[in-house]
């Protein structure tokens, strides 16, 4: 290991507040190579990648490059230094309303001659990207996102990188840009360009990588050498069993009514129709990878994105929300997955947060009674156990998991038929993961959840049957006691055959008909 | 190891902490400290100034701008921006004046004329924004001119005064008794504009402070899509804002016209800048950072009692913009600077 | 030529009379305060009118204190009750519309300051009301229109509704046109704003292109006037096209005489005289002189031949040239200024 | 299903692709065709419209517009927004003629100055936009009433023209020949300020379009994240938009000051809502949809043609403000709405 080393990191550890993100994280990364860095969310694998890219600084511990040690000031030094970064955000690294040619060139506007005539910039942007086949005068926003992410990542490929590092590069590619975009990382790497490569999805992991390296929370667990082995990996992604926490199994004693009924539904346009219910008392449970569909389907449910195709209906009456403010009305709540994005209003305190949906109910014909917003806020505080200043701080002075706990919280506080929720389990610790889930399990006893999660074992402690979404198509429904890992990953990763029991196999969807795919669990 | 860096770390953000302290306190405070200081200073160098008569000639001239600041208050909270305010004005006062004069009606029927046309000009904002999602700033400036020009073109370009000839005859109408007496009548010595003006204010502070609407409305400019994922219809809230911004224009345009006596071609067009800075100067007070009534009543009073404190130590008129510009820049500065600091 | 002021102070008997009496105790203390409202500011006339009245301000040991509403009416009201708030020895409004001021003024004259309004019709007979004569204006510059075209023939006409003067000046105008029906208006235009004379220009090209046969363009504000000029002569049309404006400042006497200028006549008041007449009146006002209750200042004709015969650049030396300019005798003050 | 589905989807699809490649072409031409058809009305029923002279005043009449909407068309471009643009128009008149008529200082030195003037301001906007962090439209905003104000301080709000009486002695100095042929002479019979304004929208066309700044300028605008990863200074890319901002408000100052030939208080006022408004109707030239110098100047002669047309018609001066308005809200319209369609 001591002999080519590009780049070396030596006891990282990066904490935000009082949550440690990394904890003394050292890994070499040697010319040629490709190394896969995986682990579930939050497991600090984006951290990892914006100390290495400059983006943000650790708390401890050093970087080394050549052997030498090095600080970078910002992503323009670790630019310097040879570090190509594609961000998980593609977004953020396309210029919206300029052209793909002009989004391809981008790095070029740093320095240079002073002309760029439009004949030079597609030179310059058909030398970037080789046979990419993208109409180089198209505003890049009018791309689908997958040309997007090719650009970015064309862009990075271009650009000499002595490391090169993938933060999820196929999360919204098909397999053909998938295979092409390994093919030119495996032809980086030839040239001596260490890459650090980040997926969720193994099988691209298995084909492509030398190396991986799994993180867990904050911590590398574990190393694996080609040829990998699948099991093993997830064993080390997800962690010993004790951390799955009690595990329900079966459905609860009295199986309620049908709540839920959803027929012809997709998750994505182009997706295969498919059809679900969910029953009173029931936790259903969706999973999937990164891009599997999970978020657009329960935004669906909830009326925050129209149907794509098919109906719902709730307790046996046509559902048709055009908004969430219908989706509240008719006793349906969606916490939705971003919570910044989604959930946060920036300055507001926690009493705000918690009251903001059910403000018709903290007063009377229109003024709001504080007190009774506040004994809200308390309620939810102490029901979760939210650690912090109390109801009236600020919710940017809670850690990231209390912050979750109170943006999922917040709609437990209603009286609700159906409750969704989409991985109400991002960024929360251990013990939090352990309070939700025991509070949406005693919820459950009234109304009828759908939680999605791309970590299965989130859904151990919570989840009676478990839908998995793969690339918008419903891979497979397993009832929670057959929905080993094993199983999950398979159907997650689109690995047919590892016999699943009931309907929900993959394929055993009704082409042609867009009829109703009835759950497994019946 | 760790002790010794957790030690060295105490100590510095302790000091960091006191000095972010102090800071916090300037964002607060400093604006009122300012307006305080500038009052003392007034009173001591003007005995004139601190009477009970110059106290309401000062709320009398912060009363119309700052009903006009309180609706574009509104129009900020969901994160619009409602530059037509000062055409909604001047297109309320030919209104107003036309119907009386002109048509020779009711003072109440001018009165509901002209909310109405602040209500049609908040109904093109709304269409323009919330139905053809151009952006506010852009299309509410696309309504200034057009109101602008249409407050021109009813009546041919010509300011309506009593008596002015229409068509070779004079204009039947006058202004009625009732209806001058909204602008120069007095409530127990208190002036009917002031009266109006604390009112609204009090109406909006209590609708942007403890109404669920209020709530909705912050929640849409602190984050739409958040709010929208709360079960607010944000359209419908946006439609709100301008709807009041609208209104607050009409009735400071209908105050106007008692004021004036007459329908003044262009007489709305001073008051966007100055209701605008009043606004955008309320976001410092109290720390608020974020458009609120009782900020933008206090940035009102700040440029009134700047303006009426320089014009009673005889400074010069032309002195006045500049200090309004220096006002607006400082407590800009404040807001943002400071802010970042804390 | 123009007619001798038809009004003078009764204080004082003969025109020529050399101030005899006393300064008042409070005007040699210099304790009195006149306060100025004035509705613009901006504009040649506005500031010499002001620079006029400062220096008898000056002459007279008071003190001036100046607001002006810069086209807000609201506000020029408002600095009105304020003056009178702030206890003025006298106010002086300048301009103004009566249905605004005039709450105000009534204000005034309750709590017993005595008032000077110019060019805007108080609504009380208790303050002096000074006006310069619009009418004589208008009627003086399209004399000029008439003698120099015959009578007859296209013009366009320079006017903005809702300025008093104006609309007293467009008075005279439509009466001219029922008494000439050979002077035929082609175009009507006009814009005030901030920078008056550039947008009537740019108007008034459109104008004169679109009508080739004007030959004359009345202008009866300055303002106007310099667009109207920069037009004609921006289009190469100086030798047919005539223009005949009001009011007058260096700045206009610069225009009228530059070479090949088409502005050939103005009938103007000199605006600092009128300041320094309405300071006078508030003065005599303040030391309890008797004021006429109605002051006139009557306008002359300046035309380009005699302001390039006597060689005249500023309005210093035109009221040199034409003492009907000055007219001192209108209220005259008793006692001996500094 | 695939196939059904694919089938009834093509059908829609081709619909949808025909209506909206119309949309395209409504959007992408829509504005040229809307001036093509302005001018053919306007020829025919004047035909003094169609004449070179007359062409020549309406280029004369848009020159200054058009020089300052090029100058806020750059500040647009890194998502910033110079609303002191008139401000400085104003301030620049006053600096330049004062430095003629009062310090009797040679045109060379009075155009320095005006063009030091303009930086100046840009500067006030860098020092509010980019280290103070200060949002672009508030703090543009507070320049604005600060510039306002100091153009009426530097001549204690009297206009400045020859022969003017300073501390009670004529000012000695007068405009240059040279100086005063900037705005009133002509090069091959074609006007100074319009041959400054080809020049000038010549070199922001290629600044914007073929320049490596002019890249990075919209690539700050389109994201500033991504471009500030991308390498560029993003700091001084923002200096750069204002600066350029403040030089083409400083060059409109110089013509209209010649063109005037005095320096009238007030003067740059009319020119920020008309430069701001043929910015923003630019944007929907050839379906630009972002600050484009080509786009900036359809959109001032757009409002040129606008105004001289309908003055040539006798429409009467008060319809102006209101057309302005409309072609204004009609572009703005245009432009959200068929791209959303698109
Ligand atoms: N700016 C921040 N402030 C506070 N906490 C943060 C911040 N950024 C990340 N964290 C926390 O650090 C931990 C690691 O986050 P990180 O983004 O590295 O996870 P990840 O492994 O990349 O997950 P994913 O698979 O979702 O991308 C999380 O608990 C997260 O909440
Ligand atoms: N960052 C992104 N930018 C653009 N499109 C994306 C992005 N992420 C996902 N998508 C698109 O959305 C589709 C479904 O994504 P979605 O977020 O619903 O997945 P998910 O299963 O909910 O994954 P997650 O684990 O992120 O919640 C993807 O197939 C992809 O086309
Ligand atoms: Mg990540
Ligand atoms: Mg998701």
């Amino acid at each position: 290991m001591a002999g080519v080393v590009t780049f070396a990191v030596t006891s990282v550890s990066k904490a935000y507040g009082a949550t440690t993100a990394l904890s003394s994280v050292s890994l070499d990364l040697r010319p040629g190579e490709i190394v896969g860095l995986i682990g579930t969310n939050g497991a600090g694998k984006s951290t990892l990648i914006k100390i290495l890219s400059g983006a943000t600084a650790p708390s401890s511990g050093t970087l080394s490059f050549d052997g030498r040690p090095v600080t970078f000031g910002g992503p323009l030094d670790a630019q310097a230094a040879g570090v190509q970064t594609v961000h998980q955000n593609i977004d953020d690294g396309v210029v919206f309303g300029a052209t793909v040619a002009d989004n391809l060139t981008l790095d070029t506007l740093a320095g240079g001659g002073w002309f760029r005539t439009r004949a030079r910039v597609r030179t310059a942007a058909a030398a970037v990207a080789p046979g990419l086949g993208l109409p180089l005068d198209a505003p890049v926003e009018s791309l689908p996102a997958s040309a997007r992410q090719q650009i970015v990542i064309a862009r990075a490929l271009a650009r000499r990188a002595r490391l090169l590092i993938l933060d999820e590069p196929t999360s919204t590619l098909s397999e053909v840009e998938a295979g092409a975009l390994a093919a030119r990382v495996r032809e980086a790497a030839a040239t001596g360009v260490s890459v650090l490569y980040v997926s969720h999805r193994l099988s691209e992991i298995e084909a492509l990588c030398d190396r991986v390296l799994v993180l867990r929370d904050g911590e590398l667990v574990a190393a694996f050498a080609a040829p990998l082995d699948r099991a093993a990996i997830v064993a080390a992604m997800l962690g010993p069993a004790a951390d799955l926490g009690p595990t329900r199994t079966g459905l609860p004693a009295e199986p309620g009514q049908e709540v839920l009924v959803a027929d012809g539904v997709r998750a994505v346009r182009g997706g295969r129709a498919f059809g679900f219910q969910v029953r009173a008392g029931e936790v259903l449970g969706v999973t999937g990878l990164v891009g599997a569909g999970k978020t657009e389907l329960l935004e669906q449910l909830g009326g925050a994105r129209p149907l794509v195709s098919g109906s719902l209906s709730l307790g046996g009456v046509p559902y048709e929300p055009k908004d969430p403010h219908d989706a509240i009305a008719a006793g349906v709540a969606l916490a939705p997955e971003e919570r910044a994005a989604q959930s946060i209003v920036p300055g507001w305190s926690v009493r705000a947060h918690v009251t903001l949906p059910w403000l018709r109910r903290h007063g009377r014909s229109g003024l709001l009674a504080r007190r009774s917003e506040h004994a809200a806020a308390r309620r939810v505080i102490e029901l979760f156990g939210v650690r912090g200043p109390g109801p009236e701080a600020p919710i940017e002075s809670l850690s990231g998991g209390n912050q979750q706990k109170v943006v999922v919280g917040r709609w437990l506080a209603g009286d609700l038929r159906l409750l969704v929720l989409d991985e109400p389990f991002r960024g929360v610790d251990v013990a939090a993961r352990a309070d939700i889930s025991g509070v949406v399990r005693e919820r459950a006893r009234r109304t009828a959840v759908v939680v999605a999660s791309s970590d299965p074992q989130e859904l151990h402690g919570l989840a009676d049957r478990v839908l998995v979404l793969h690339e918008g198509d419903l891979a497979g429904e397993l009832p929670i006691a057959d929905a080993t890992p094993e199983r999950l990953t398979a159907l997650m990763s689109g690995t047919p055959g590892s016999g699943t029991p009931g309907s929900g196999a993959p394929g055993s969807g009704i082409p042609g008909s867009g009829a109703t795919e009835r759950g497994g669990a019946r | 190891m760790t002790g010794i860096a957790s030690g060295v770390g105490a100590a510095a953000s302790a000091r960091r902490r006191a000095a972010s302290r102090a800071a916090a306190l300037a964002y607060r405070y400093g604006l009122l400290g300012v307006l305080a200081v500038m009052l003392v200073l007034f009173s001591l160098l003007r005995p004139a100034f601190a009477t009970y008569p110059n106290a309401l000639v000062v709320l009398q001239s912060v009363a119309v701008v700052g009903i006009v600041a309180l609706g574009v208050t509104v129009s900020m909270t969901t994160g619009g921006f409602d530059l037509s305010a000062g055409a909604c004005v001047g297109t309320v006062v030919m209104v107003t004046a036309l119907t009386m004069v002109r048509f020779n009606l009711t003072g109440g029927t001018a009165i509901v004329a002209g909310l109405l046309t602040g209500l049609v000009v908040a109904g093109v904002n709304v269409l323009l924004t919330v139905v053809a999602k151009v952006p506010d700033l852009v299309a509410t400036l696309g309504t200034l001119f057009l109101f602008q020009g249409l407050a021109l073109i009813v009546t041919g370009g010509q300011s309506v005064a009593p008596g002015m000839t229409v068509d070779g005859a004079p204009a039947p109408g006058r202004f009625t008794e009732g209806f001058v007496w909204l602008g120069s009548g007095t409530i127990v010595s208190v002036p009917v504009p002031v009266v109006v003006f604390a009112l609204l204010a009090a109406a909006v502070y209590v609708l942007l402070n403890h109404t669920r609407w209020g709530r909705a409305l912050y929640a849409i400019g602190g984050n739409a899509e958040a709010a929208r994922l709360a079960g607010i219809r944000v359209a419908r809230y946006r439609a709100l804002a301008y709807a009041v911004s609208g209104v607050c224009a009409a009735v400071a345009g209908i105050l106007l016209t008692a004021r004036l006596g007459r329908g003044d071609v262009g007489a709305g067009d001073p008051y966007l800048l100055q209701s605008v800075a009043a606004a955008l100067i309320g976001f410092a007070v109290l720390g608020a950072n974020r458009p609120n009534a009782l900020g933008t009543v206090v940035g009102a009073l700040f440029i009134g009692v700047a303006i009426n404190g320089l014009t009673m130590l005889n400074a010069p008129y032309y002195a006045q913009t500049f200090v309004q510009g220096a006002l607006l820049v400082g407590a800009l500065v404040t807001s943002y600077t400071l802010r970042r600091i804390r | 030529a123009a007619p001798s002021a038809p009004s003078a102070p009764p204080s004082s008997s003969s025109p020529v009379a050399v101030p005899t009496g006393a300064v008042p105790a409070e005007f040699a203390a210099g304790n009195v305060r006149i306060a100025l409202v004035r509705q613009l500011s901006s504009g040649d006339y506005f500031e010499q009118w002001l620079a006029g009245a400062q220096a008898e301000a000056e002459a007279l040991n008071v003190k001036l204190e100046v607001s002006s509403g810069d086209g807000n009416n609201d506000k020029q009201a408002l600095n009105l009750e304020q003056a009178v708030t702030a206890k003025a020895d006298a106010i002086i409004v300048d301009h103004g519309f009566a249905q605004t001021v005039q709450p105000a003024i009534k204000k005034a004259v309750a709590a017993k300051v005595p008032l000077v309004a110019f060019d805007v019709d108080p609504g009380t007979p208790e303050a002096v009301a000074l006006t310069q004569d619009d009418h004589q204006i208008a009627e003086q510059a399209l004399g000029a229109l008439k003698a120099d075209t015959g009578g007859s023939g296209e013009v366009v006409y320079v006017y903005v509704a809702g300025f008093a003067p104006l609309d007293r000046r467009n008075e005279t105008w439509e009466q001219f046109k029922r008494d000439n029906p050979g002077i035929k208006q082609v175009a009507q235009i006009g814009v005030v704003n901030s920078s008056t004379a550039a947008a009537v220009a740019d108007q008034a090209k459109a104008a004169l292109q679109a009508h080739p046969g004007v030959k004359a363009i009345f202008a009866p504000y300055d303002e106007f006037a310099k667009g109207a000029a920069l037009a004609v002569k921006e289009l190469g049309l100086a030798g047919q096209v005539k223009i005949y404006g009001a009011d007058v400042s260096t700045a206009d006497i610069g225009v009228m005489t530059e070479p090949n200028s088409p502005w050939v006549a103005t009938s103007a008041t000199d605006p600092a005289n009128v300041g320094r007449i309405a300071v006078r009146a508030a003065a005599l006002l303040v030391a309890g002189e008797q004021v006429d209750r109605a002051l006139t200042v009557p306008p002359s004709l300046i035309t380009q031949k005699g302001l390039r015969d006597a060689g005249i650049t500023g309005v210093e030396q035109l009221t040199r040239a034409f003492p009907a300019l000055t007219t001192p005798e209108v209220a005259r003050v008793p006692w001996p200024a500094s």
